[in-house]
């Protein structure tokens, strides 16, 4: 494990200095790449400066001042990124948002944390946040980076990217010393000023702005890269939400700090493509994006030949064996290496190549957990995929799993120079360098979360494993009791419902109750090639999730969870007695899910409450209407009668000692 | 030289008449047989929209199984039929083989297709019977031979071969059984819907294999007919493949999938090339035999890129 | 499964639009050329040299000139062996005309001769579509044969009717004519064949492909694209020509030493579509494929009975190979209608995929 | 012009000045060997706008269109390009006139990827000869590339990135007509002739070709003729609709007065819709 890692020494405390620094060291190294046009354009590191440079003297001819908040609201994409870096040169705070949110969403961030300027992505933007003059009156000057359907705006506010580069480029060349002048302009800053305010989308209640500092970002993006050895060579994909923690950290602080090349998408349509091309060495996604990698796998092996199948099965089979043993360092018979060669070649390297993953050196996946089978499938491919705990507050990293020692269901000791330690409620604290500075205007929470002695509570219940790692169980004040006074932890049984292919979200009820019951909601793409396989007919989502033959096969997947639950001594209790499958996808447009796709329990519940009383109350179907939001901002209603099934739960078998755990 | 050309021919034609008729009747007897091919080629075309290349090869296969089984002591007639039989397995083996699998493919893809049967034939056919010329048995099935020589002006002579006069007649006599074929029966009507509309023929319950089938042993009877006319003038051989190539400029001059077509086009390619062979082909070292009917074909084309039968093609977009 | 993918990324159009954009199809096809440049001359024996590698590079190049008017834009044509013939004849008075000039030079001289008569025969194009057009494509081949015979000028009055090739050297070592050695004339056909792909290989990927491929898929919609159709259907029948110019042109200088009129017909133009449709309409590599089963199967074949202990006369071999080829191509064209090339693109797409089946 | 027989309760167009017109039709007529398919038809077309040419099935639209491109040569009646009047002419000299069009049956090439079918659009801006093409480095890759950056430009302006290297013949449908929109685009026209772009296509594609037709018209300031059957999206789309029944002209003007004519009214009556 590294030390805390030293900030002057290796190019500067922050990033416009870092990015002088790159320059200077990186020079002609590539610094970013965009798919645009067809074609990876590329930006060397004094590219970057250079357009960076422009960009931030023509902003400040523009009028932002130091402290002054700078929206950024798009997909990923260079301009963007060199516009934080731009703002920060300043002395300005970037504001990144999540560019998918509704309108009023949008304009509640922007209003509290008061922007002036907004630099966006495209007319889509520009829209939103033209409709948003009387939320945000803060709000002075928007600049757009793609100008198509922006020619006959009114451009008294509006200004295209290239336009204010041109201002700034204009300056420079009318006054040479302007250069040197902009840089002294943000070498008096220093590690402790505000670099970056990111608003966490919350399960509950408004977004809050967690206002983080040079120094948390740059010092925990040195002791990542070091904790991985990430250096400049690396590549890595930025296609993950620039408002979310993760790509600030993995897309700027680090490439930035280990001078790495960061590669934006084309389109979101593209991903999967641009992934292959690139086949990133450092890549990060949340589990949902590797368990949809498995499930396409899966479901395009279903329908290769059965030769094909049998090989496939077989040498899966070989890695589920030996692989995780052979990337873990572990001994193995030799006739399992020799297999897993043959596999290597037949199997594992090209499924790898398919993924874009050739090239993997560290992978990482945090946010929720993630399938142990999911995770297993890919280690034992030879993927050194590892499970990480974080938060925007600690400006990403908790814990981490080191290589070798990988374990499913923790998610790995404490980072470099962050300490942990689990509350009498069970809930999880730590203390770090990334540390957030504050909530902005919110110093009521603020003390809430982060105590005087620079403690922050997570809000997630875990414990800490006899060999050091850290093991989440649930959030904090979602783990409730049965009325008979058994531990219930839904987020628990959800995940386990989760893992199966078939079930796309599960919503677990059960606190202050006698018994355990589940809405189920079903993935399409893996059901619907299952509907096919088996020649069951449906004319839309609501037909096939209440199709007998689909409740039949969630039914034995709800069993097994029961099965599994009954060998867990604290969990025994909790087993499923009854479920249903909803009727429509959760939706985040519907306000079911957050923006990162996660399940709004409350909501959901207050929402289906009809339902949960028919769970409860022993019928066996019921007519429910739900108003849906579709993507042009419509609403309308859907109704559905939903059947709901009982099971019996199996009986508990696990060793009362292990309860301790 | 421009007299040579453009004079001369006519002067000589009018001065020897007997040797025009005898040219005429040259070119007619040879345009009936071109029109007999393009026949074959004009049953399966409509039928099926197939270029059936393999038709020349078809002729000498009928003629040396007659030939071949007749060799081998099996009486004329019944050879005659046996042969018929053989003809009807062949179109059968190759609806079933060839066509049928390769239903809906490109045009060009069919053509090849019947290339590929002309080299399977090729060798099955040399295989069985031997590469040699064989002589037609026109004898032994009772057709005329011989000839009369019928006096013309003062001292010209006109020569009719016997077996000529058999090949006009029956080459009518088929033209006219194939029309009351397509006129008058329902196989025959059925065969007419396919060729104008392959879903409409479909939907009054005509199976396409079936109608296919009937159509190559058609075309087969056509082809032994060719390969017994064409043998008893010559000999059977393979180099009877090559009148196969003749046929086409006979279509093109009368469209193809027109029947009337087929005989009119063949009999003005076999008159022209006939009389531009003897009257003009010395001027240039003769055998233009060869091309001229490609040359008249293409400059036909030219002006009327459908045939003389063939419909008219409106482009739209 | 050999097409690790991953990591090749394209930061310029010129990469983009490489020849070979893929890195694994670049590394074997420089494999190939090392085998047909090294390899081969190392190893063969002449046998293998005159009666199959040359051969089968001529039948190539006819193929791939052929592949340009047919394949790729759309025209049928039935007189390859006579355009193939020009260029022979061509060659052969050029080179009784000039005999100090290269023979290289003038076999890839004759070309345009062969294209000019191509473009003529191409005339009838605008106005004549598909099979009508194959048969004004014949009418160029009989009236060009006709010209080989009846026109003694082009045979240099040789009492035998056919041309024979001289003794030609070039840089000191023989390379046309009997003496030539078979490795001589298998540089020279290998080098001109593998240059000539190459460079329409960039003259497809171009404007003038493209233009092609406009008329050889929508000509309508080509016209209304600003696609002039007889210029660009003239320019397809010339270059094809001139391809299968040079090629007849290698035929009798470099593989046969002499030609009939004979050599040049009709039979000619068929093997030369039958190599180019098996092969694959609109492939260049699927020419090479189509040569390589045209060619190479007929010869294999004649060897399997001997080779298995049979002992049949070669006049048998001879019909028995008629009909395997004959058998073969119908089964080949139902397997798969659109050749060679095309059942590579499926393997080579399903390497790529690999485990996947898409 | 006959405006005053029996058609003054037609809705006529507001008179233009002559250097608006781009393109004048005048008592155009054709027929097919005696089947009449327009029949003395004039109308106009001007600089910027985007006029629709409506009317049942069999009206005559797609006649109207083919004989502006020069596909068809009208029996009678003349058509006046840019001011001057246009004799005979071949359809590729339309095109290098600038006029482009796409079709009613999407006509791909159907062999080629979408990059190539919108690089084809080009053709007749690219001009380096054969011997250039033949070495490929140097002019002839520049010229390419020179190009595809222009195309890129339509493929972004599309958002068709994903089948860029697609052949068009796997596409679904209402893609495909976007890539024949984009190969029209990718020739500069200056007149853009659209037969029924949205025909076929599902609401969303729909309101996906009405916002590219829009934008094609503001950014580029392109000049659209659209046939199309949805009366909607020609009332939101057209500034001028000029209507044709049985191949002749029944009403003429902005889309509120065509809607409110009787003729035409009358018109789609008489036909199932």
């Amino acid at each position: 494990m590294t030390g805390m890692a030293d900030t002057a020494s290796s190019g500067g405390d922050t990033f416009p200095k870092i990015l002088l620094h790159n320059a200077k060291v990186f020079e002609d190294r590539t610094a970013v790449r965009e798919k645009d046009l067809g074609i990876w354009q590329s930006w060397t590191w004094s590219e970057a400066l250079d357009e960076i440079r422009v960009f931030s003297l023509g902003l400040k001819e523009l009028g932002l001042k130091p402290h002054d908040k700078v929206a950024i609201v798009g997909a990923n994409r260079p301009r963007l990124y060199w516009s934080m870096v731009a703002a920060q040169a300043i002395g300005a705070v970037p504001v990144p948002v999540y560019a998918d949110s509704v309108a009023e969403e949008m304009a509640y961030v922007l209003g509290h944390a008061e922007v002036r300027f907004a630099i966006v992505e495209d007319q889509e933007q520009v829209d939103k946040l033209l409709s948003m003059d009387e939320a945000v009156p803060t709000l002075e000057r928007v600049i757009y980076d793609e100008p198509r359907g922006l020619r006959d705006y009114d451009h008294t506010k509006l200004h295209g990217f290239t336009d204010v580069q041109d201002i700034g480029r204009g300056l420079l060349a009318s006054d040479p010393g302007l250069s040197s002048a902009w840089e002294a302009g943000f070498s008096e800053a220093n590690g402790s000023d505000l670099a970056v305010m990111l608003y966490t989308s919350g399960t509950t209640g408004r977004p809050k702005g967690v206002m983080l500092s040079f120094d948390n970002l740059i010092i925990s993006a040195r002791n990542a890269n070091a904790f991985d050895g990430l250096n400049e060579t690396e590549e890595v994909l930025a296609y993950l939400p620039m408002a979310w923690i993760g790509d600030h950290v993995f897309s700027l602080a680090q490439a930035f700090t280990a001078g790495y090349c960061v590669n934006c998408p084309e389109n979101l349509d593209t991903v999967d493509v641009d992934r292959l091309e690139i086949a990133p060495t450092y890549f990060f996604a949340p589990p949902r994006v590797f368990e949809m990698l498995l499930t396409r796998i899966m479901v395009r092996m279903e329908d290769a030949g059965r030769i094909k199948r049998k090989m496939f099965d077989y040498f899966m089979g070989v890695a589920r064996r030996a692989g995780e043993k052979i990337l873990n360092g572990e001994q193995v018979p030799l006739s399992d290496k020799i297999l897993y060669t043959i596999g290597e070649f037949l199997v594992y390297a090209p499924l790898k190549n398919r993924m874009g993953l050739t090239r993997l050196k560290v992978g990482y996946t945090a946010g929720e957990a993630i399938g142990p089978e999911i995770f297993q499938f890919f280690r034992s491919l030879g993927l050194n995929l590892k499970q990480l705990y974080g938060q925007t507050e600690a400006s990403v990293y908790i814990t981490l799993q080191p290589d070798g020692e990988i374990f499913g269901d923790t998610v790995g000791k404490p980072a470099p120079s962050v300490e942990l330690k689990i509350a009498d409620t069970g809930e999880v604290l730590y203390r770090s360098p990334g540390v957030f500075v504050g909530y902005y205007k919110n110093d009521e929470a603020t003390r809430s979360t982060k105590t005087e002695e620079g403690w922050v509570h997570t809000g997630d219940a875990g414990i800490i494993a006899e060999n050091g790692h850290l093991k989440i169980i649930d959030r904090a004040k979602d783990v409730g009791k049965l009325t008979d006074g058994a531990l219930f932890a839904p987020k628990y049984i959800e995940n386990k419902l989760k893992f199966f292919p078939n079930i796309k979200e599960a919503v677990a009820f059960g606190h202050e109750r006698d018994r355990v019951c589940v809405f189920i909601n079903i993935d399409l793409t893996a059901v619907g090639s299952w509907a096919e396989r088996n020649n069951v007919n449906y004319a839309s989502y609501q037909e096939l999730a209440a199709h007998p033959d689909v409740y039949r096969m969630i039914e034995s997947h709800v069993d097994q969870v029961n099965r599994d639950l009954s060998k867990e001594p604290m969990m025994a209790g909790s087993q499923i007695h009854r479920f249903l499958i909803l009727h429509k996808e959760l939706d985040a447009d519907d306000g079911e899910l957050t923006r990162t796709q996660k399940v709004r329990r409350s909501f959901i519940a207050e929402r289906y409450g009809p339902l949960i009383e028919a769970l409860y109350d022993g019928s066996t179907s019921k007519h429910i209407r739900t108003e849906v939001t579709f993507e042009d901002g419509r609403t309308g209603a859907i109704e559905a009668v939903v059947e709901i099934r009982d099971l019996a739960p199996h009986a508990a078998t696990g060793k009362i000692q292990e309860a301790a755990e | 030289m421009l007299y040579d050309i453009f004079i001369d021919p006519f002067v000589q034609m009018y001065q020897m008449p007997d040797f025009f008729l005898q040219v005429l009747w040259e070119g007619f007897v040879a345009g009936i047989l071109y029109a007999l091919i393009a026949l074959g080629f004009v049953l399966i075309f409509k039928a099926s929209g197939v270029f059936n290349f393999a038709q020349g090869i078809m002729v000498v296969f009928a003629g040396l199984t007659l030939v071949g089984l007749h060799e081998n002591g099996v009486p004329a007639y019944l050879a005659l039929i046996l042969t018929i039989g053989v003809m009807g397995i062949l179109a059968y083996s190759i609806e079933r083989v060839v066509m049928r699998p390769l239903v809906n493919q490109p045009d060009i893809i069919l053509l090849m297709a019947t290339i590929g049967l002309t080299y399977f034939l090729i060798g099955f056919g040399e295989f069985i019977f031997g590469g040699e010329p064989k002589r037609m048995i026109a004898d032994e099935l009772g057709l005329p031979t011989g000839s009369t020589a019928f006096e013309f002006g003062e001292r010209g002579l006109v020569i009719l071969q016997h077996i000529d006069v058999a090949a006009a007649v029956i080459a009518i006599i088929m033209v006219a059984t194939l029309g009351v074929f397509f006129n008058k029966t329902r196989i025959g009507r059925a065969l007419r819907a396919v060729a104008d509309d392959h879903q409409a023929a479909l939907s009054v319950g005509i199976s396409l294999n079936q109608i296919w089938a009937i159509v190559w042993f058609a075309a087969g009877l056509v082809a032994l007919a060719t390969g017994i006319m064409w043998g008893a003038r010559s000999d059977v051989s393979f180099a009877l493949e090559i009148i196969a190539f003749k046929a086409l400029p006979v279509l093109i001059l009368g469209g193809f999938t027109s029947i009337p077509g087929a005989i009119i086009g063949g009999l003005i390619i076999g008159f022209g090339e006939k009389i531009g062979e003897l009257y003009w082909g010395g001027l240039v070292g003769g055998g233009i035999e060869s091309w001229l009917a490609y040359i008249i074909a293409l400059i036909f084309l030219l002006f009327r890129p459908q045939g003389l039968f063939g419909e008219k093609i409106i482009e739209r977009v | 499964m050999f097409y690790r993918e991953a990591g090749q990324y394209k930061t310029s159009y010129e990469a983009d639009q490489a020849l070979f954009p893929i890195r694994q199809d670049l590394v074997g096809i420089g494999v190939i050329l090392l085998v047909a440049f090294v390899v081969i001359p190392l190893t063969a024996n002449d046998f293998f040299l005159a009666s199959i590698m040359i051969p089968f590079l001529v039948f190539s190049l006819a193929a791939i000139g052929l592949n340009v008017l047919t394949g790729f834009c759309g025209q049928l044509s039935l007189g390859t062996g006579a355009f193939m013939g020009v260029g022979a004849y061509a060659a052969y008075k050029l080179t009784t005309i000039f005999p100090d000039v290269n023979v290289v030079f003038l076999v890839l001289l004759s070309g345009f001769f062969a294209a000019f008569i191509g473009a003529i025969f191409g005339l009838p194009s605008l106005r004549i579509k598909g099979l009508y057009l194959a048969v004004t494509t014949l009418a160029a081949q009989f009236f060009l044969e006709w010209c080989f015979i009846r026109i003694p000028w082009l045979y240099n009055y040789n009492a035998s009717g056919a041309i024979e090739i001289p003794k030609r050297e070039m840089f000191g070592v023989v390379v046309s004519g009997a003496e030539a050695t078979p490795l001589a004339r298998y540089f020279v056909v290998l080098s001109i064949t593998v240059a000539i792909a190459f460079l329409i290989a960039n003259v497809l990927r171009g404007r003038i492909g493209r233009s092609w491929m406009m008329i050889r898929d929508m000509d309508i919609a080509a016209e209304l694209m600003g696609i002039r159709p007889l210029q660009t259907k003239l320019m397809a029948f010339a270059v094809s020509s001139y391809i299968c110019g040079v090629a007849g042109a290698m035929m009798v200088f470099f593989w046969l030493n002499a030609a009939e009129p004979s050599s040049y017909s009709i039979t000619l133009s068929f093997q030369i579509l039958f190599m180019v449709i098996l092969g694959g309409l609109g492939s260049l590599g699927g020419a090479f494929l189509g040569a390589a089963f045209i060619w190479i199967l007929p010869v294999a074949l004649k060897f399997i009975p001997g080779a298995i202990g049979i002992e049949i006369g070669a006049e048998t071999v001879e019909h028995l190979t008629f009909m395997v080829v004959g058998a073969l191509i119908i089964f080949f064209l139902i397997v798969e209608p659109h050749g060679f090339a095309r059942l590579w693109q499926i393997a080579k797409q399903k390497l790529r995929v690999w485990p996947f089946p898409y | 012009m006959n405006a005053f027989v029996a058609k003054d309760e037609l809705p006529q167009s507001v008179p233009a000045t002559n250097s608006d017109v781009l393109l004048r039709v005048d008592n155009v007529s054709l027929a097919f060997g005696g089947v009449k398919a327009i029949t003395d038809i004039s109308f106009d077309i001007l600089k910027g706008e985007i006029r629709a040419i409506i009317g049942p099935n069999g009206a005559g639209k797609t006649s109207m269109l083919n004989v502006i491109n020069g596909f068809y040569h009208p029996q009678e009646g003349t058509i006046t390009w840019r001011g001057s009047v246009r004799s005979k002419m071949r359809p590729y000299e339309a095109a290098s006139q600038g006029i482009a069009r796409t079709f009613q049956n999407v006509a791909l090439f159907k062999g080629m990827t979408t990059l190539d079918n919108i690089m084809s659009g080009r053709s007749l801006k690219m001009h380096r000869n054969f011997f250039w093409q033949l070495l490929w480095r140097g002019p002839a890759e520049r010229e390419e590339i020179e190009h595809r950056r222009k195309v890129e430009d339509i493929i972004d302006f599309l958002e068709i990135q994903a089948i860029r290297k697609t052949p068009v013949g796997r596409l679904p449908y209402g893609l495909q007509k976007r890539v024949e929109l984009g190969r029209a685009l990718a020739m500069e026209p200056e007149l853009l002739l659209l037969d029924e772009p949205m025909a076929g296509m599902n609401l969303e594609e729909k309101e996906d070709m009405s916002r590219f037709i829009l934008d094609v018209n503001q950014e580029f300031g392109t000049t659209i003729a659209l046939i199309e059957h949805d009366m909607g999206v020609v009332m939101d789309l057209s500034d001028r609709v000029v209507v044709l029944d049985y191949g002749r002209k029944i009403a003429d003007g902005s889309p509120e007065d065509v809607q409110k004519s009787q003729a035409v009214i009358d018109a789609y009556l008489g036909v199932s819709h």
